[in-house]
């Protein structure tokens, strides 16, 4: 592999999370590390997406510190995640369903775009330049994950399996350092899971990123991740590679216990 | 039928992203341009410029606005009225208050006013949504208005705040034609009208319409929920105050606040919903749709039923088939009729074929 | 402080059948997720069928006029007119709607607005009736005597009817089958489906009862201001108190109720004059508006979450 | 038209393609030379582009070692860049050996060891796969140069090297010997093997045929000056670059009249592509224009009674005026009125929607194309035409000249290509596009070149009273009947087989007194027949035996009988018995080839005894065959066929 696993990127330390008096997570460490696909699992309600909602702002945890590239991050709002290249998608899609595809992913560019809106009004030199520009990242994106049919496709109309695909083009236009996959392959055919899987390798490998990922099928996580974090009613039972993982008895006991 | 797309190919993205994409769109649309700029203010008479013509622009350009805050933006208001009436009365105070105020310089400035006031009245857009929030725009629609009445400077001292729009001087030509007015109106909504088309086709108009679809996938892709919004309220409102001060400079003359009352914000409101949600050629549609409604219901009620039944059931039969016309709509398309002719215009591309 | 304490009373009664009106929407509100903005046409609606059939039921079964008969028959036909009304609602409107957007739903309810009144107002004429209820609005005697302070005998009467019908309704809900399940259908509208509760039944009974809140609602504002077009606005009223109070809290709508109606009077009375009076028309919405930017919610209404 | 002349006036300098090119790259700098749809839009490249990254890869091809004469396999589907490179090694005099990109590996390697390789230029991963699997076997194979990148970052191999590697080795190459290309392009003749390409041969191992530039080049010129192309016109190229018809039109052609060649963004997505791009000059075979009417038929049947009546009604109009208003014959008034009408409504959208509104010139061939396939076509305005050639000409013999369409007919000698008919019908042809060699194959151009110089085509045919060529079989299948009479199946066979209810004939008579034929149903038009008539059957051996389905066969065989009557070269071909077989000829049972034609010989020794029954004027005959499965099981099927005779019809000469 010509992938190096590098230093660090974000370290989580002793995360606890509170909706009124429920628990969601609880002292919860674990780190990522860059250009790395890690894991998330772990049963239903373990707090898995709410672990993701954390890394990108979306929940402020009550207790706990997050480092993000060594400096400790302050509470941030998702859009300033964002600013600092992270980028996610949601386990119900979260598309904007009123707009085509094209415009979609076009929205993932967002924060690269610099014109303001009256120069979008006059729609002349700089911001016409820049609207192509982008155009161009994106279509380099459409073609990355082989969406070019239905790229003036409003995103109601397509298939469960292809707005998932959409979603990724989203976050992907984005050049996030770190991208947040929420079960990126739920619901899907077997074909669609391998198309998907093959992409998110392709990501990390072509373009580097590092990804966290949450995902139910144990065999997708098994061969696609570096290390992957176990989660169970809100705690931390397992983190590591995948073979180390799969021989931890709390892993097994908590897999056991369900019907997963 | 009409179209013959074959070989209309796009060899640079500028030719992709054209507001009309297609040829025949792109003839249509400057015949109609034609027709409605040069023909139409030399063959109509009077009435129709006047009592139709006008209106429909001015109201287009209204629903423009309200479409901008809540067909792109999803932030539903109800007070669209109140802001015309910031935007006429900014108008007729910048004219008279500043001397040789030039007439589009104070339009722009009645626009900018009325934004404004609109951010101040969407800043509880930032906490609340849906109903709560079309129910704060109420107290701008009510607040406003009261304003204007309640503070006799805003009318000159005027009783119950009247005024009477001062004449329209464009380097040193008076609009005193309704033809000339006409001219007017129809140059300044097209290219509003142009404007807002272009801010809806490029990332301003995506981070409106991403707040509107998942507010929360907007913020989490870099959108500032504040940013956005407050943009359309202020671009909403810029659109409405221009309306407003067309309406009382090349339309009515005299107006008085109480005009612009909440009867007019769902009469705009109605517009949109006819003529099509999120689509600002849907508002020119619903425009006309709503100005030719209760004329020819006032004409056409009397035909059928006599005249016996006389002016108070043609006012409510028009009440009901206006609220009809709206629930059917909302029931049968959503998205009016921009979205008839949208499908009307997939079928011609398509035809013989049926889908 | 007399006048103070008077002004205040003044208001919560007053308060009292706004929150009637709210009533009306937070039912509807509550069975199926629509904010109902017709409820003031209804109110309209109402009131003007009320004073209708009392205005031509006598000339039909030749009765007198101020018969106790011709009353209640007016005021029972009122009521079937309301259910009528609200199940042709459900039918037309709501049932094409369902599953769609609340922001539609709402859309469809000022549309519906529009029909209500122009209804109203072909069938019955648009001049403006006056509805005696036989009560006279004039200051209590004994209050006014020992206290000096005055306070409508109407406005408590109103106050009295509107408690006794939020007190019947609340029983209604907490006791019988049809409350229950139409509890469970404000709770969730997929799980009530999934055991067996038959949402467009629970949905006609809401309307009706709904119709039945405006009716009592418009005869009591009827009898104060007159039946005309401007009972359409009591609904304009009642939207603060709902911001206030939450949509989908019953002791909210009073609660919210009174404090709007004390606060409006108050405000009008103390700060009205330095800025030229009037302000009854937007300031409960200013108050409502400032209040939700700290409490976006309401007062009764349930913490939101957006799950991710 | 100007343009063609002036390509004609500078011939004696602009004789080879790199000199066309930069001819081009000259006189029309800013006129589009190619487009691809990639990006979502149709990236367009100038002629002066072109000639710029050809240069470009020349000299890369150059640096890496590329020699005069050497050969570059070019392997993938129609992308600009894979065209550049067929340029760019004939700058260096260098011979592009085409191949189809869906062969598999070993079928590869073996062109690549026969045209001694050292350096592909293929398009993708998947090319480069299988470029590594069939490396070791190709001692040869020095360079491998991938268009696309994709997924190919970890291929670590020192052959393998990206184009645009290749180019900008070849810029800075470019720039420190600023003259070697140019001389490069002075040193080719025209009499240079231009390209490679492979024929099928459908028996033994691909051939390579060598054509010359002044070969390619005259046949070029031939089209040109006869359709009139000039560097307007616009063609869609989507057929595989190994295909002789692909680099005629789309190369060859292109570069002798500097049109406008555009690549489809993928395979699924040509009709789209087809649709934007509303080419002016368009190939397609046969199969695809059928495909094509087919889906029209099927999007018009969910069309509202109206439309669908609309559309029968302008559908008549057409049948009955606009092949002959578009050949230039005289039409009624109102028929010229009514199809107008008809143009504006049904013909004119409807060609919009299959894009080809644009259409000047289409083609088609490579395989019979049923009559009312091509009147539909044409009656709607296309003006569709059939042409013949071969790998070994240029895909230049004959063409039909616009006015003068016969639906059976492949057209007239082409410009500057002669045409006569050996004793056995076998057609002969000469010209300056015929082939050079077969390469390192004496033998075999030995052996279809004769001694006068002609190519011999081994199509067997004869010209009508207009002088036009009628193809009507492989020369090696027409036999006589006992009575003289030729006996041409495979000509026979087609007419049958464009009956929407019949899917396969053989016929039988080489030796015989009279024709006989074997007919397969196609089970499900007749299916559906049999449906409509409430006939109840069980599956297809029970089908094939109803005495009203013979009926219906024998329809179509009599209507085929009445045509070959007016015709004095086959009025004896007429089919006096037949019988529909109780299975379908299958490739599973060695009946048919992969490529579902017919293996005749084979047939008749399995049905021998049919044939014998047929000839025996027997009523009926039992068979047992054995039937092989898609999953590989056997089984029985037996039946007592019955064979029935049809009528013929006395020799006539043709009313119209």
């Amino acid at each position: 592999m010509a992938r190096q696993i590098g230093d660090v990127i974000v370290d989580l330390q002793n995360i606890s999370l509170r909706f009124g008096g429920v628990k969601a997570l609880t002292d919860i460490s674990f780190n990522v590390r860059e250009h790395e696909i890690r894991s998330i699992i772990g049963p239903n309600g373990a707090g898995k997406s709410s672990m993701l909602n954390v890394i990108n702002g979306v929940y402020h945890p009550q207790e706990g510190q997050i480092f993000f590239k060594g400096a400790l991050r302050k509470k941030m709002e998702p859009h300033e995640a964002a600013e600092q290249g992270i980028a996610r998608t949601f386990q119900n899609i979260a598309l904007f369903k009123g707009m085509t595809v094209l415009d979609n992913i076009m929205t993932g560019r967002n924060l690269k775009m610099k014109c303001n809106f009256l120069q979008h009004a006059l729609y002349w030199g700089a911001a016409q330049k820049e609207e192509i520009a982008h155009r161009i990242k994106v279509e380099e994106v459409i073609e990355f994950l082989e969406i070019q049919d239905i790229r003036k496709t409003p995103v109601g109309r397509l298939p469960y399996g292809l707005q998932k695909r959409v979603e990724l083009a989203r976050a992907l236009a984005a050049e996030p350092h770190i991208l947040l996959l929420d079960e990126p392959m739920a619901g899907m055919n077997v074909e669609e899971k391998q198309d998907m899987c093959r992409f998110i390798l392709d990501v990390n490998d072509h373009y580097g990123t590092t990804i966290v990922l949450i995902e139910h099928d144990m065999g997708v996580v098994m061969d696609i991740s570096d290390r992957v974090v176990v989660l169970d009613y809100g705690k931390k039972i397992g983190d590591g590679e995948p073979d180390e993982v799969k021989n931890n008895p709390d892993v097994i006991k908590a897999y056991l216990g369900t019907t997963h | 039928m009409l179209y013959r797309e074959a070989g209309q190919f796009k060899a640079t993205y500028a030719e992709d992203s054209q507001i009309f994409p297609i040829r025949q769109d792109r003839i249509g649309f400057w015949v109609l341009m034609l027709v409605f700029g040069v023909a139409v203010p030399l063959l109509t008479n009077e009435y129709w410029l006047k009592a139709i013509l006008i209106p429909v622009l001015i109201f287009s350009l209204a629903a423009i606005g309200l479409n901008i805050l809540t067909g792109y933006a999803g932030q539903l208001s109800l007070g669209s009225a109140a802001f015309m009436a910031v935007g006429a009365f900014a108008a007729y105070n910048f004219i008279l208050r500043i001397e040789g105020m030039p007439f589009l310089v104070a339009l722009v400035l009645a626009g900018v006013t009325a934004a404004l006031v609109g951010i101040l009245f969407g800043l509880p857009s930032l906490r609340i949504k849906g109903f709560y929030l079309a129910v704060a725009t109420l107290a701008a629609q009510f607040f406003i208005v009261w304003a204007l009445v309640k503070f006799p400077w805003f009318s000159n001292n005027s009783s119950s705040g009247v005024v009477t729009a001062q004449d329209v001087t464009i380097l040193g030509y008076t609009f005193s034609t309704p033809e000339a007015k006409y001219v007017l109106t129809f140059l300044i909504v097209a290219f509003m009208a142009l404007l807002a088309k272009n801010m809806v086709r490029s990332s301003t108009g995506r981070a409106w319409m991403a707040v509107r679809d998942m507010d929360v996938a907007a913020q989490v892709i870099g959108f500032r929920l504040m940013r956005t919004k407050l943009l359309a309220f202020a671009v909403s409102s810029f659109y409405c105050g221009v309306a407003g001060a067309l309406y009382a400079y090349t339309y009515i003359g005299t107006v008085e606040p109480e005009g612009f009352n909440l009867d007019l914000s769902f009469k705009i409101l109605f517009m949109i919903i006819i003529g099509g949600v999120g689509s600002i050629m849907g508002s020119f549609l619903g425009a006309a749709f709503i100005v030719l409604l209760p004329i020819f219901l006032d004409n056409f009620v009397p035909m059928i039923f006599g005249d016996a039944l006389g002016a108070g059931f043609v006012s409510n039969f028009q009440l009901i088939v206006f609220g009809g016309l709206i629930i059917f709509f909302l029931i049968v398309e959503p998205h009016g009729l921009a979205r008839l002719w949208q499908i009307a215009k997939e079928k011609l591309r398509l035809w013989p074929f049926p889908h | 402080m007399q006048f103070f304490i008077e002004v205040l009373v003044g208001g919560l009664l007053s308060g009292v059948m706004y929150a009637l009106v709210a009533l009306g929407f937070v039912l509807i509100y509550k069975a199926s997720g629509v904010f109902n903005f017709a409820q003031g046409a209804m109110v309209f609606f109402a009131a003007l069928t009320f004073v209708g059939f009392q205005e031509v039921l006598p000339g039909w079964l030749g009765l007198e006029a101020d018969s106790g008969v011709v009353f209640w028959l007016a005021f029972l036909l009122a009521f079937i007119a309301m259910i009528v009304l609200g199940i042709a609602t459900e039918r037309i409107v709501l049932r094409p709607l369902v599953n769609q957007p609340h922001i539609t739903l709402f859309m469809a309810t000022i549309g519906l607005t529009y029909v209500v009144e122009g209804i109203a107002q072909m069938t019955w004429g648009a001049n403006v009736r006056g509805l005696d209820l036989g009560i006279v609005d004039e200051p209590i005697a004994w209050l006014m005597d020992n206290y000096e302070i005055g306070v409508s005998k109407f406005d408590l009467f109103a106050a009295g009817v509107a408690a006794s019908l939020v007190a019947l309704l609340a029983l209604l809900f907490q006791y019988t089958k049809v409350g229950r399940a139409l509890r469970a259908v404000a709770d969730d509208h997929q799980a009530a489906l999934s055991i067996g509760i038959p949402l467009q039944t629970i949905w006609r009974v809401v309307w009706a009862v709904a119709g039945f809140v405006a009716l009592v609602a418009g005869m009591i504002w009827g009898a104060r201001n007159g039946v005309q077009f401007a009972l359409t606005f009591t609904a304009l009223k009642a939207l603060p108190v709902l911001i206030l109070g939450g949509f989908t809290s019953v002791p909210g709508a009073i609660v919210g109720g009174l404090i709007i109606g004390a606060s409006e009077k108050l405000a009008e009375v103390y700060v009205g004059p330095f800025v030229g009076g009037g302000i009854e028309g937007w300031f409960p919405y200013m108050l409502a508006l400032a209040f939700l930017l700290f409490r976006p919610e309401g007062l009764f209404g349930e913490k939101h979450i957006d799950r991710v | 038209m100007s343009n063609t002349r002036a390509t004609a006036a500078d011939s004696a300098s602009l004789d080879t393609f790199p000199r066309l090119l930069m001819h081009h790259a000259q006189q029309r700098p800013t006129r589009p030379a190619m487009r691809e749809k990639e990006y979502g839009i149709w990236q367009t490249y100038t002629w002066a582009e072109v000639a710029d990254k050809v240069r470009a890869i020349a000299s890369g091809l150059a640096e890496l070692g590329f020699k005069r004469g050497d050969r570059l396999a070019v392997v993938g589907d129609n992308r600009p860049r894979l065209y550049w490179s067929v340029a760019a090694c004939q700058c260096l005099g260098g011979i592009p050996v085409m191949m189809y990109q869906d062969a598999v590996a070993q079928e590869m390697a073996y062109v690549m060891q026969d045209a001694e390789i050292r350096f592909a230029c293929v398009e993708d991963q998947e090319q480069v796969d299988k470029m590594l699997e069939i490396k070791e076997g190709l001692p040869l194979l020095e360079h491998v140069i991938y268009d696309d990148p994709r997924g190919l970052r970890h291929y670590n191999q020192t052959f393998l090297h990206g184009l645009d590697e290749v180019l900008e080795m070849g810029r800075i190459h470019d720039r420190n010997h600023p003259d070697f290309l140019g001389h490069e392009i002075d040193k080719g003749s025209p009499e240079d093997i231009s390209v490679m390409l492979y024929t099928s041969g459908t028996t033994g191992k691909p051939k390579g045929v060598c054509q010359s530039h002044s070969a390619f080049i005259a046949a070029a010129q031939g089209g040109c000056s006869f359709d009139k192309l000039t560097d307007q016109d616009d063609i869609l190229s989507y057929l595989p670059m190994a295909w002789v018809g692909d680099h005629l039109f789309s190369y060859a052609q292109a570069l002798v009249a500097g049109f406008t060649i555009n690549c489809p963004e993928s395979g699924e997505t040509v009709m789209g592509d087809l649709r934007e791009i509303g080419p002016t000059y368009y190939f397609a075979p046969p199969r695809v224009f059928e495909n094509l009417l087919t889906q029209v038929m099927i999007r018009m049947e969910d069309a509202s009674a109206f439309k669908r009546k609309l559309f029968a009604h302008f559908m008549d109009v057409a049948r009955r005026c606009g092949a002959d208003i578009l050949d230039g014959k005289p039409v009624s008034a109102g028929d010229r009125l009514q199809y107008a009408l008809g143009n504006l409504l049904v013909y004119g959208p409807l060609k919009n929607v299959l894009g080809m509104s644009r259409i000047r010139v289409a083609y088609t061939a490579g395989a019979a194309i049923g009559p009312d396939l091509f009147r539909f076509y044409r009656s709607i305005g296309i003006n569709l035409k059939q042409l013949y050639g071969q790998t070994e000409t240029c895909a230049y013999v004959c063409l039909q000249p616009d006015g003068q369409i016969k639906l059976d007919s492949v057209g007239t000698p082409a410009p500057n290509v002669e045409v006569k008919l050996a004793d056995n019908g076998e057609i002969l042809v000469k010209g300056p596009m015929l082939l050079k060699a077969y390469y390192k194959r004496p033998d075999a151009t030995a052996e279809s070149i004769n001694a006068e110089g002609y190519f011999m085509t081994g199509d067997a045919g004869f010209f009508d009273e207009d002088g036009h060529l009628k193809i009507i079989d492989r020369a090696k299948d027409v036999g006589k009947l006992t009575n003289g009479g030729m006996f041409a199946p495979n000509y026979i066979e087609n007419k049958l087989k464009f009956f929407q209810h019949i899917k396969e004939v053989v016929c039988f008579g080489n030796g015989r007194d009279f024709v006989t034929a074997f007919v397969n149903l196609d089970l499900e038009a007749v299916g559906n027949w049999a449906e409509r008539k409430g006939m109840a059957y069980s599956g297809y051996t029970d089908l094939a035996s109803q005495p009203q389905v013979y009926e219906l066969i024998r329809e179509c065989i009599e209507k085929v009988n009445a045509d070959l009557a007016t015709d004095p070269n086959m009025s004896e071909s007429q089919i006096k018995r037949f019988l529909v077989l109780h299975k379908e000829l299958d490739a599973d049972d060695g009946e048919l080839t992969r490529t579902r034609k017919v293996r005749r010989n084979f047939v008749a020794e399995k049905y021998a005894v049919l044939i014998d029954a047929l000839y025996a004027g027997k009523k009926n005959q039992f068979i047992e065959t054995q039937v092989t499965y898609e999953d590989g099981r056997t089984n029985k099927v037996s039946a007592d066929l019955r064979i029935e005779d049809a009528k013929t019809f006395p020799p006539t000469r043709k009313a119209a």
